[in-house]
């Protein structure tokens, strides 16, 4: 094997990686802050997609103009889903709040393919389609656009948390609810924001997936797994652990598969994780649990 | 409620629920009825860890599978017959999910929810890729012997029901069992207070053992029976990760660490899964997926602690006002 | 005649932060031992090293003549060191009597057993009407009297006390240090980590001092309260 | 206590409710199909193309439409049975094999239903047949392609579509035929399949007959169904140095390795498909010209009509009401039901046994097919002995038959071209 193929897989795996990170993020900003896993976060990216694919295909609009658009649409339906189910549910037990986002994930795949049909959907020829071919490496221009997407996103989310007042204030929320809450920050306004964010979160990881992943109502469930690994990888609730678990389970499953059979791709993604948190239990950079 | 009163209510429901398919006959019906006593049954063995001793395992597929695959291989191979290839399939996950308890339960919360979940989706894997197993393909449960050796049945869907409710019921002796004995009350304590628990002298990762332990027996268990219904086992459908959530989901809308909780959350869980697909589900719409998670939200919003949970409640109130 | 309990030069260190350092005591059988110090000073993971829940970086632990540092709070409970929680941690599922009933599990398993023994510890700590109260309807004070009713039910020898008076209005603090009073009177030794000094003083056979996780000093209540560095440690705070 | 009461009435009504489910009132001289598709879940798009095409078929049969050289088209109904009307009773499997054994016993048991067509999917089918076989109801099965369900000894069960022993032969007898034709002989064949029941059965009969041919196996490559990236696989496919490519994909996974090869400028000398994804409705939609010089094993195409004027009918009657082509999965569905309904027929009864024994006695001949078939004859496993497949490949983003030679309606085009050069 030469070390070109080697390189090449690398950086592939990393180009895919920033877009797990992306979805991670919105995933472990929601648990950062409210405790809550989110299993409709598939569907959030899927919305994402969908908006994407019908502006273009109605209006002729790239889905990389339609991005701002998208964000706000996504943004919206969290602090809706918030509003609407979270909010009753903040309190009640881990299982039931895991029952109601599952659910929210099957009434998202039901409604998509009640409202768009089931068929399979792609965005042509949008402004991003092409490749690039760099020293004898390959890659499409969509993923690298898609990657650049996504590390700007995840790092103005990072921004938005460390640097903003608003996100302080977010922070401090997810430190502590209480004490936040004492200092004047109003929590259900905070849950509300997370959500509206990890949605916008997985809306962009949808729009820029959409250049080049098939757009169908189940798609939500090819990244689930990968993003739920991601997040835990991370660290629950810690958007920089999503931010480089996202490249490692990238890299590990890109060269993996190549290394060991493809095959096995996922199962060595899911060892990896095993072996981190078994030796980690907080994952790689998670708050410490006590 | 007295004891006795109570010991009369068990065996008038239980009597119900012998004489239940004499008056239910269509065998479709009957169906109906098996895969709600089915999935009664692993949300049952699932509530043992999930629910008393409050490990929340999203992968207890692995379990099932293990269960169905290790009576069918045996009866395939060895002509061994599913009433014993049944209990070596729970003594089976029983040992594995020993192996992977032991370094699993350091994890907590969703942590380990996570891991179970990792375990099951490799095990998913390596079964697909198992020639010796059949791999992708699967395996079938030959049709030609019949009778209860074989625990294969042509038409007749009475002896699956009562096996059914025979393991139901066995598995719900069992977590009656353990519910009375110290063992529950050291369950309800880890789950509770981990470490209070450590400091009365519960070692917590013993009995989160003998939690999994006897929880993935009995899932194992329907597991086997599963095989013998069906007939035919992939990895898609035994080792999926829908199931593991299928059986939480039947626990959570009953009621978590409540003996019948799963039986009432299976009942209606499966209940409204079979209506919404049968009115619905020829549309090709999407109208009954629709349905179904607008029933589970709701559930989940208005009976957070289920449906077992909200009637304790309502008994608690009410005594409270008669106080 | 071998002490109770030796703590001899322990010390304890979370990555590079020293919360204990050079710690020795010991405590007799019957024996009240008071442990007291400013925030921060180091007591409650003192308690946790000799509880089990922290193994030490340093020094020893004997417990009745043997050496028990880094054993598991499991193991340290069936020697016979029962413990309370600054936070009470009752189990909230349960009802009063079914939480003592899981500390006599220790000693036997089988459950009318547990339920009679479980009864007496909660009649001798004063909550002999509450059995069948779900735990979590409990006033605080009750509460933390469960827990040590809880304790007790473990049959220690040493009973390791965190606060257990913390909150309380004068009169539940009689009740509480005449609580402890009739556990010395049933030959367990308490170590108990107290800030309410009126609780304390006056029942406490001997007295330690921390101090940044140090030990400052050591002696009767009246000479602690005589002692220049403890009273500098108290007003410094 | 009255909560109590209530909770127990809910739970009752939902047990009835389940329990007294049945289809509509049997509507005067009926009779009832049951048919279960996957009309929901991932394989929903394809689920609901073939529901289509059976709707078609019922129609055709249920009215009196002229001019079609279909049995049973010209009359309304079943003349044998007082021209008594098809109904279909569509459940949704879910992809689920235990979903689809409970939907065949309760169309069986509930709905009434005299017979079953389905399911697509070959691990449902294999659950939902064993329902069938056990009460003793037929089953056809036009789509499912797994060589092991007609190897189970049942009597009940009856398809008409060739299956994956048979389409691999193809493959080879194909690449035999390329070879005498055109002298090209692929030298290292690659094999890329979903790790699925599907693919993976039919690459291991590809490495049988590779062997047993003399052809060369590179790289074994088997990936999973829902992956996110195929970047690993065509890396590997890539350094295997393959001139040829066996592919086995569904949809979703076709377009993604479609593009991933040609992101990563990967040009083997032909890609010899397995279908399904690569006949999909969509997939020539998505790639457009991308799609190019694909060959891909298939059993019906639209050029076809050049040789047998019916397909052209009825694909017209089809793209007429659903605005799309007939495809490979969509007609053979649509064939199906017409050779089930044709037993009926025959049978004059709707009663299992007579069904069984028409259905075995069955001889449609090629020209009433939309198929390029032989015609439908089973032998005793169930299985159509004069099914055959076609290579098809796409040329100007359109099927054409390349193979059998006296089929084929263009000439293949082997090696194809680089992405660069199209």
């Amino acid at each position: 094997m030469s070390g070109e193929i080697l390189l090449q897989t690398i950086l592939s795996g990393v180009l895919i990686g920033l877009i797990y990170a992306l979805v991670a993020v919105g995933l472990t900003m929601i648990y950062g802050v409210m405790d809550i896993v989110n299993f409709a976060h598939g569907e959030f990216l899927m919305f994402g997609m969908y908006s994407s694919f019908w502006l273009f295909a109605l209006f002729g609009l790239d889905p990389l103009v339609t991005l701002p658009l998208t964000v706000l649409m996504l943004f919206a339906l969290g602090l809706a889903v918030y509003q609407v189910v979270i909010k009753r549910i903040t309190n009640a037990p881990m299982l039931s709040q895991i029952f109601a986002t599952f659910g929210l994930m099957i009434l998202f795949r039901g409604i998509a393919q009640f409202l768009w049909k089931p068929d399979f959907r792609t965005v042509e020829n949008s402004l991003s389609s092409g490749k690039v071919i760099f020293s004898g490496l390959h890659f499409g221009l969509p993923q690298i656009i898609a990657a650049l997407g996504a590390v700007l996103a995840t790092g103005a989310t990072w921004w938005f948390i460390n640097r903003t007042r608003l996100g302080a204030a977010l922070e401090a929320t997810a430190q502590d609810k209480e004490a936040a809450q004492l200092m004047g920050i109003p929590s259900q306004r905070m849950f509300a924001l997370a959500w509206g964010i990890g949605a916008a979160c997985a809306g962009v990881a949808g729009v820029l997936l959409s250049t080049f992943f098939p757009i169908f109502p189940e798609v939500g469930a090819n990244f689930i797994l990968i993003a739920f690994v991601v997040v835990a990888l991370g660290g629950f609730g810690s958007v920089s652990g999503a931010f480089w678990a996202g490249i490692i389970v990238g890299v590990v499953e890109v060269l993996g598969g190549f290394l060991l059979g493809p095959e096995y791709k996922l199962a060595i993604v899911l060892a990896l994780f095993l072996a981190v948190i078994l030796v980690r239990p907080q994952g790689l950079m998670g708050r410490a649990q006590t | 409620m007295t004891a006795r009163r109570r010991n009369i209510q068990v065996v008038a429901a239980l009597a119900a629920a012998c004489a239940l398919p004499l008056a239910v006959t269509n065998p479709g019906h009957q169906n109906f009825l098996i895969l709600i006593l089915m999935f009664a049954q692993v949300g049952v063995a699932w509530n043992i860890l999930g629910g008393y001793a409050g490990q929340v395992s999203l992968g207890h597929a692995a379990f099932f599978g293990i269960g169905a695959y290790t009576s069918t291989v045996l009866l395939t191979h060895a002509g061994l017959t599913p009433w014993i290839g049944m209990l070596v399939g729970g003594l089976v996950a029983s040992a594995f999910a020993v192996l992977i308890g032991w370094p699993c339960f350091r994890l907590k919360g969703h942590y380990f929810s996570m891991a179970t979940i990792a375990v099951a989706e490799i095990m998913q894997v390596m079964f697909t890729n198992w020639e010796g197993v059949g791999g992708a393909v699967g395996l079938y449960v030959p049709l030609k012997d019949q009778g209860w050796e074989a625990m294969v049945f042509n038409t007749s869907k009475l002896p699956y029901y009562y096996i059914a409710l025979g393991l139901l019921v066995a598995t719900l002796a069992a977590n009656w069992a353990i519910e009375k004995s110290f063992l529950g009350y050291y369950f309800r304590a880890i789950k509770d207070e981990p470490e209070a628990a450590r400091s009365l002298g519960i070692s917590l990762t013993r009995y989160k053992l003998v939690a999994i332990a006897i929880s993935s027996f009995f899932t194992a268990l329907g597991g086997s029976f599963y095989a013998q219904k069906e007939l035919f086992i992939d990895p898609g459908s035994v080792l999926t990760t829908a199931l593991s959530i299928k059986m939480a989901l039947v626990t959570i809308l009953g009621g978590v660490g409540s003996l019948f909780g799963p039986v009432v959350g299976s009942l209606l869980l499966t209940g409204i899964e079979e209506v919404t697909r049968q009115v619905f589900g020829g549309s090709g719409q999407g109208t009954d997926l629709i349905l179904y998670a607008l029933i589970i939200i709701g559930v989940a919003v208005f009976y957070p602690t289920g449906i077992m949970g909200w009637l304790k409640q309502r008994r608690f109130l009410v005594a409270e006002v008669k106080k | 005649m071998n002490p109770l309990l030796e703590v001899d030069n322990l010390g304890k260190r979370f990555g590079g932060l020293v919360a204990n350092e050079g710690i020795s005591f010991r405590l007799d059988d019957s024996q009240i031992v008071g442990l007291i110090g400013p925030n921060g000073a180091g007591k409650t993971t003192l308690f946790n090293c000799i509880a089990g829940f922290y193994p030490p970086s340093e020094g020893s632990i004997r417990f009745r003549g043997n050496a028990v540092a880094g054993l598991t709070p499991p193991e340290m409970a069936r020697l016979g060191v029962a413990r309370t929680f600054q936070i009470v941690r009752i189990f909230a599922s349960m009802t009063v009597l079914e939480n003592a009933m899981v500390g006599t599990m220790l000693r036997n398993k089988r459950v009318p057993v547990a339920r009679q023994r479980a009864r007496d510890a909660l009649e001798f700590c004063g909550l002999g009407g509450r059995l069948d109260l779900p735990a979590v309807n409990l006033t605080v004070a009750e509460q933390r009297r469960l827990e040590v009713a809880r304790a007790l039910a473990t049959e220690p020898k040493l009973l390791l006390l965190d606060e257990t008076m913390a909150g309380l209005t004068p009169s539940e603090v009689q009740e509480a240090v005449r609580l402890v009073k009739a556990i010395q009177a049933r030959g367990i030794a308490c170590l108990i980590v107290e800030h309410v000094m009126e609780g304390i003083m006056p029942i406490a056979d001997h007295m330690v001092v921390l101090d940044y996780g140090r030990k400052i000093a050591e002696g009767t209540p009246a000479e602690i309260s005589r002692n220049p560095a403890v009273l500098a440690a108290y007003l410094g705070e | 206590m009255l909560n109590k009461l209530r909770a127990v009435a809910l739970l009752a009504a939902v047990l009835i409710m389940g329990l007294t489910l049945s289809g509509n009132v049997l509507a005067e001289n009926e009779i009832k199909i049951g048919a279960i598709y996957p009309l929901t879940g991932a394989a929903a798009s394809t689920g609901l193309e073939m529901k289509n095409a059976l709707e078609l078929a019922v129609e055709i049969i249920n009215n009196e439409t002229k001019g079609l050289n279909l049995p049973l088209a010209a009359t309304a109904g079943l003349p044998n049975l007082k021209n008594a009307k098809i109904k279909l009773i569509f459940a949704d499997h879910q992809g689920n094999p235990q979903v689809g054994a409970t939907e065949a016993e309760r169309l069986i048991t509930q709905e009434k239903v005299v017979a079953i067509i389905g399911a697509y999917f070959s691990n449902v089918t294999a659950t939902a047949s064993q329902v069938a076989e056990r009460y003793g109801i037929p089953f056809m099965n036009p789509e499912s392609s797994s060589a092991t369900l007609t190897q189970r000894g049942f009597k009940w069960f009856f398809r008409t579509t060739p299956h994956d022993d048979l389409f691999v032969h193809n493959f080879f007898d194909f690449l035999k035929a390329v070879e005498q034709k055109k002298g090209v002989k692929p030298k290292r064949i690659a094999r890329m399949n979903e790790n699925t029941l599907w693919g993976t059965e039919t690459t291991k009969l590809e490495d049988k007959l590779a062997k047993e041919r003399g052809y060369n196996i590179v790289e074994k490559i088997t990936y999973p169904a829902k992956s996110t990236q195929l970047t690993s696989e065509v890396q590997r496919l890539k350094a295997s140095n393959a001139d040829l490519i066996m592919q086995s994909s569904y949809l979703g996974d076709a377009i993604l390795a479609m593009k991933t090869y040609k992101e990563q400028g990967f040009t083997p000398e032909a890609i010899l498909a397995n279908n399904a994804g690569f006949n999909d409705s969509e997939f020539l939609k998505t790639l457009g010209k991308d799609g190019n010089f694909i060959l891909s094993r298939e059993v019906w195409a639209l050029d076809l009509t050049s040789r047998n004027p019916l397909i052209k009918q009825v694909n017209d009657l089809y793209s007429q009401k659903y605005k799309v082509n007939f495809n490979g999965n969509s007609a053979r569905s649509f064939t199906g039901l017409f050779v089930l309904a044709d037993a009926i027929n025959r049978a004059k009864s709707t009663e299992p046994e007579a069904i069984r024994k028409a259905l075995s006695e069955t001889n449609v001949p090629g020209n009433q097919l939309i198929m390029p078939w032989g015609g439908v004859k089973f032998d005793a496993a169930g299985q159509n002995t004069l099914g055959s497949g076609i290579i098809v490949q796409v040329q100007d983003g359109k099927y054409v038959t390349v193979w059998p030679f006296e089929l084929a309606s263009k000439d293949i085009i082997w090696p194809m071209p680089g992405w660069d050069k199209r």
